[in-house]
């Protein structure tokens, strides 16, 4: 057992903090501390910096502008980015589609798209939850016929976030109906979103803003070179995809970030000296505390590439942990905290207007990506052999 | 000992619902309304006006209807079960119940008569930037010039304070306390800025510039009333809060027992069921402490101050419990505003917001621990 | 709506706090207070002088000493008696076989029964739960065996709560093993435990009390005549016994008072100043008033005779609450909590040894009667429609 | 930064749990030894000190092995995972981390050797009645006499105090300040009346009535000294109860996998399911603190007292969390003493009443908690 980072180790830690904290521009990273969406054009920006760096995507194949890093030096820089307030390289490109290209594409495929992809040249939007399959992902019924040289796409997906920026998408469509099982028969395939018969509709969300999409698609032709592997082996592609990442699974550096800042907070409204109020910071402090440590553990000691299972802990803890530290800072706008929309026009500070708004749209961190029931599932079936 | 409505209580219920049924109870329609300003529909609230619910809570001589607490809290219950926006809170038992509580007989006369006829729309400017639910005023003060009186300084939120026709201010007073002023909404030197807010409620930033005043009774202090009327509307608050959770259970039922997911409803996942378990044993147990509470602000007044708080500190407690397992359980559906249950959550979180947090409440509960033995609600 | 009882209602709660406090013998109540196991002896007791009173089983039948209270009564009578630590009259005979005797028993078992079981000069045990039927009591499999005038019982009960002090136990057995259904087939016997074959063993718990025993039968011949109602109806009264119930489900009264004496054992360790103790009294007493008025308003608008779903409601928040009690009370004692089996050869007072046994004992408040997982699926099932 | 055993603490790990799985595994053969006074197997007492176990923290010159915290972990954890009754914790860890820590060359020596070898129990009688987890020595005081020290008071609960040959006192001193003696367990004006523990463990109430002592080291103020090795202790007990809680999840799979309701496996009923699997959320998050909380004790001294009242936390609400659940997933069989689920809960419950329970450190967290901006386990 050891408790220090190893010289190197640190020195990349150290690395890391400088890049994040002088390279990326301050108004970026003030937007994320103040808790406000993002515009198109500041994700893109942040990505497009770290990327000219190398550091959009470490965990790709190096020869696709990955890095040959440990998943503690992983770790590390996903922390420092979060702890920074950089916002994280989109996730559908860098965690998504991209691995999934590089593990599975064609070599035209990835020379095509990984290199756009990394530097978010290409927007990618996520086609996988349809309105009757949820957490029963594998019920999709979005079909793909072939047709010649295309395939016909007709359906409808759901929760497509950020899908009004997106310039591709990728898809699991249902290529084989008639398969014994419904796991099979699903294929990847990748969508050019301009094309006709493709519609993106907003979904405007509990705290006012449009975050995710419905897509619909019909009679939408898709050359077939753009299928990813092999026809009906798409649900294996997706389980690669939802099942990779073991860093960055619980969005600790930013919750232990914000609630920092609400220390801050709680001074100005005279609150930290409550030992109610007191008494939230320290538990959320040191439940914090313990999962840093949980991912820490998970990344140093993965060196021999299992899939680690602990990751649907850092989901399922990383996520109520982030909706507790937003509860708290609802509890601390007090009055004011209704102000939301007050804009210019409220005399609350921006952190109060924040407060609501966020503590309603972190609801859907224990919903997307695998909800906290389904991670609970896991955990039961995968972990405890229950 | 009674928890049940009377007959008549009943009718009032049934009427109210029938009304806001109408208006509400195509969740899209609410939509629309809270979209624009003023966010709440005109005719309706000329229809509760007409049925005689904006005058409920006062003298017949002050042009109300002289019904009790009870039939409030009725009335505010059958609001919250469809979310109306409509400013009854704010309006009627706040800024109306201050007006009853230290108007003079021509002020009450005047000015509940017009709020009761749904000629005037009342807001109370009280709470101010920074300030957490205290009876005081601190940042706008009142002083008296040759025929009356002007005001300076701002509040906010100021539940409905754009749309107001009047507002009943709290100011500071030359010699100190905090003194009750009627400002109208034409006046001179008031500057208003509305917006709404996450459930589609409206509240206003509202400055005053030496606006000329008019002293709701006696320029005394007032704070005690104001006190008084905060802890009262708590209490209908709450009302209006098991009204939403109400609501909010029976959607999330709802939905367990005909969303299907790997080939079943969900009601077939004992974890989810046993889950809407829990939420309604909250809702049963705030269901009795707001039926309390009610019957304490009808019959008890000593005790009101306290009963507003305690209920404060369950439904805080409970409309949180219930409104984030409702969007939990309802999953990426509840996330949308199109869909009910997302804005019952909002709505709760409003409440709690605009009436006094759980940690709020808890910190005045425990200031009166030491104070007493045991909580008898039968003495 | 009306906040205040009646005169008449305020008279009787006057008077039985005036006879609780009064007529039961002090260094009874002293031991309730205290939180000890009560002896046969003192238990015996309280329950004569209530019984001399007309006190003991007042929802029996008149005939049989019961008094036509309104449930609303029924209830003050139970919190009163708690408010003042009188032991409630023995649940086994009070409650559960005094009513079945009552309703389906013959003429000759009321005669022959019913005055000694509200008296308790019989100490009735109950036999329900097996080894293999907790929750799922129905598959029960203890057979009774018609031979002649008799039965001939075989098989094993369990968790039989002060069975060590029974004289007659109540027992479900199966008398029809091919019934089409597992709740159809069992009967209800009353069986006299000095029965040859009968053998009752105790079973240690966690607290190091001795509460609860496995009895065992071995060709235990029971008269015919100790069949109650039809033989395979035996479900049918079981359900009347447990679902009867609707005051008294929730011990509000003991949680309030033991809740009243933590203040007193809070100011004596200069813990009731600390903001972090008196949040907690603060959020029980709120949630226990919450659950009293709860109950107040199951009993008061219960005039219709329906059975109430609330009783659910009652047990399972009831017993959450009783649990959080217990807990406060061993954060109370500190370090000399562990002083639990010290005796006079400890120096700490009484309230702080009891601490961690009670603690540890009551854990079963949310296992037996109907565990609260069986609680949640009735108020899922039942009052949900889930 | 690694949170792995070494080669030689897995095969410390292998061979403490090997010994102690003999005496312990069957669990009715602990029941059996705490039964009866000592309430330990002195033949495992002896076992453990062949094997090196209880000198394990102590220097080679003192008759120790010279090992680490770490190692010491180590053992702890297995002692916890069968709830092994030897006083490990109370009179290796404390009272021989105390002679280690003050004790003068020759003291430890003699003490630490003879513990070392099994020969000796120690014990230290620190608590008074109505102290929660001070350092400081209030009712017992020690006065200078001639030759010698006498202590006089009233220690309770003194971990094992009955069967200890040797007891580690702290007392008051004529200036003030509380300093550290020696008292033999022949002691003239020694009391001690033992009790056991709802886990089967021993504690004792120890009077000193003018009993010689003698000083460890200097007879100075050692309270900062007390305050170190008792935040060190914590973080030793917490490896205690993560083995504990390791057992009690296992044990607790164990039978949802095989007790069989309503026809089918518990494991069937996913509200109970997932009921265990947010206690492995609790049992994964302590995992980590108490491994960062150990690697502290071993290399980051300067942090351990922050460190203890960490994990003295976090394993407080998950001891609770993982030992209540683990009753009432049991159901009835949960609540025995012939079943081993319910001594695990009793043994969690035990370990927070001599090291500090969860309101006693979250206070001491609560004290610091606008000290610092952010707890940063990489600094």
């Amino acid at each position: 057992m050891r408790l220090r980072l190893s010289d190197e180790d640190a020195a990349f830690r150290a690395q890391m903090r400088e890049f994040f904290t002088t390279k990326v521009p301050r108004q970026i990273r003030d937007a994320v501390a103040a808790r406000r969406h993002l515009t198109r054009e500041q994700l893109v920006e942040s990505q497009q910096v770290l990327n000219a760096a190398g550091l959009a995507v470490p965990h790709w194949p190096v020869e696709w502008g990955g890095r040959d890093w440990t998943q503690l030096q992983r770790h590390i820089w996903h922390e420092e980015l979060q702890r920074a307030g950089v916002p994280p390289p989109l996730s559908f490109n860098a965690n998504m589609v991209g691995p999934v290209i590089a593990a599975f594409g064609s070599q035209a495929q990835k020379e095509r798209f990984l290199p756009p992809t990394a530097s978010l040249d290409i927007w990618w939007s996520q086609g996988f939850s349809e309105p009757d399959a949820g957490s029963d992902l594998a019920s999709l019924r979005t079909t793909a016929v072939r047709d010649g040289d295309e395939f016909v796409v007709n359906g409808q997906k759901t929760w497509t976030t950020l899908g009004q920026y997106g310039e591709w998408i990728f898809c699991l469509v249902r290529t084989d109906p008639d398969a014994p099982k419904k796991q099979m028969g699903i294929s990847f395939l990748l969508i050019d979103m301009t094309t006709p018969g493709l519609q993106v509709r907003p979904i405007q969300l509990i705290d006012g803003g449009h975050e995710v999409n419905e897509v619909w698609f019909t009679d939408v032709r898709v050359p077939a070179d753009n299928l990813v592997g092999e026809l009906n082996h798409g649900w294996d592609y997706a389980k690669f995809l939802l099942g990779n990442e073991r860093v960055g699974v619980a969005p600790v550096g930013a919750s232990k970030r914000v609630l920092a800042d609400a220390k801050g907070w709680a001074r100005s409204v005279d609150l930290l000296g409550d030992p109610l109020v007191a008494a939230r910071f320290a538990e959320l402090e040191n439940e914090l505390l313990a999962l840093e440590l949980t991912a820490l553990r998970v990344a140093a000691n993965s060196a021999d590439g299992k899939a680690d299972p602990a990751s649907s802990v850092l989901k399922l803890r990383g996520t109520q942990l982030q909706q507790d530290v937003s509860e708290l800072a609802v509890d601390l706008a007090g009055p004011a905290g209704v102000a939301s929309f007050g804009g210019d026009g409220s005399a609350a500070p921006e952190w109060v207007r924040m407060s609501t708004p966020v503590y309603l749209n972190l609801r859907k961190a224990s919903i997307y990506s695998g909800s906290n029931e389904i991670q609970r599932q896991i955990i039961a079936k995968t972990i405890l052999g229950l | 000992m009674d928890f049940t409505y009377d007959a008549e209580q009943v009718a009032l219920r049934d009427a109210v619902r029938a009304l806001v049924g109408k208006a509400y109870g195509d969740f899209e329609n609410r939509r629309r309304v809270v979209a624009a300003d003023p966010g709440f529909d005109a005719v309706l609230w000329h229809g509760l006006a007409e049925m005689g619910v904006l005058g409920l809570p006062f003298a017949e001589a002050d042009g109300g209807s002289g019904a009790g607490p009870v039939e409030v809290a009725v009335v505010a219950r059958e609001l919250g079960r469809v979310l109306a926006p409509e400013p009854f809170l704010s309006s009627v038992v706040m800024a109306g119940g201050l007006v009853a509580a230290v108007g003079t007989d021509a002020q009450r006369a005047e000015v509940l008569g017009a709020l009761s006829a749904g000629d005037r729309v009342l807001a109370f400017a009280h709470t101010e930037p920074g300030a957490r639910w205290t009876a005081a005023a601190a940042a706008v003060s009142a002083i008296r010039r040759d025929d009356g009186w002007l005001v300076t300084g701002t509040k906010e939120p100021v539940g409905h304070g754009a749309r107001a026709d009047q507002l009943v201010v709290s100011a500071v007073l030359p010699d100190g306390g905090t003194g009750l002023f009627l400002v109208d909404g034409s006046a001179t030197g008031l500057t208003r800025q509305g917006y709404p807010l996450v459930d589609g409620g409206r509240a206003a930033l509202v400055t005053f510039e030496g606006t000329p005043a008019e002293p709701l009774g006696e320029p005394s202090d007032r704070s005690a009333d104001i006190e008084r009327v905060l802890a009262g509307a708590r209490i209908i608050a709450a009302n209006e809060a098991l009204g939403a959770m109400e609501v909010a259970l029976d959607t999330t039922v709802g939905y367990l027992g005909s969303r299907k997911q790997f080939g079943v409803t969900l009601s077939h996942f004992q974890a989810l069921t046993f889950r809407a378990a829990d939420m309604y044993v909250s809702l049963e147990t705030t269901r009795s402490l707001v039926a309390w509470a009610s019957m304490v602000l009808a019959e008890a007044p000593e005790q009101v101050i306290e009963a507003g708080s305690r209920v404060g500190l369950k439904v805080a407690r409970a409309g949180r419990h219930i409104g984030l397992e409702a969007i939990q359980l309802h999953g990426g559906i509840g996330m949308t505003a199109e869909y009910s249950i997302g804005t019952y959550t909002a709505h709760l979180t409003a409440l709690e917001q605009l009436y006094g947090n759980g940690h709020e409440h808890l910190g005045r509960l425990v200031a009166t621990v030491g104070d007493h033995t045991e909580v008898d609600p039968l003495e």
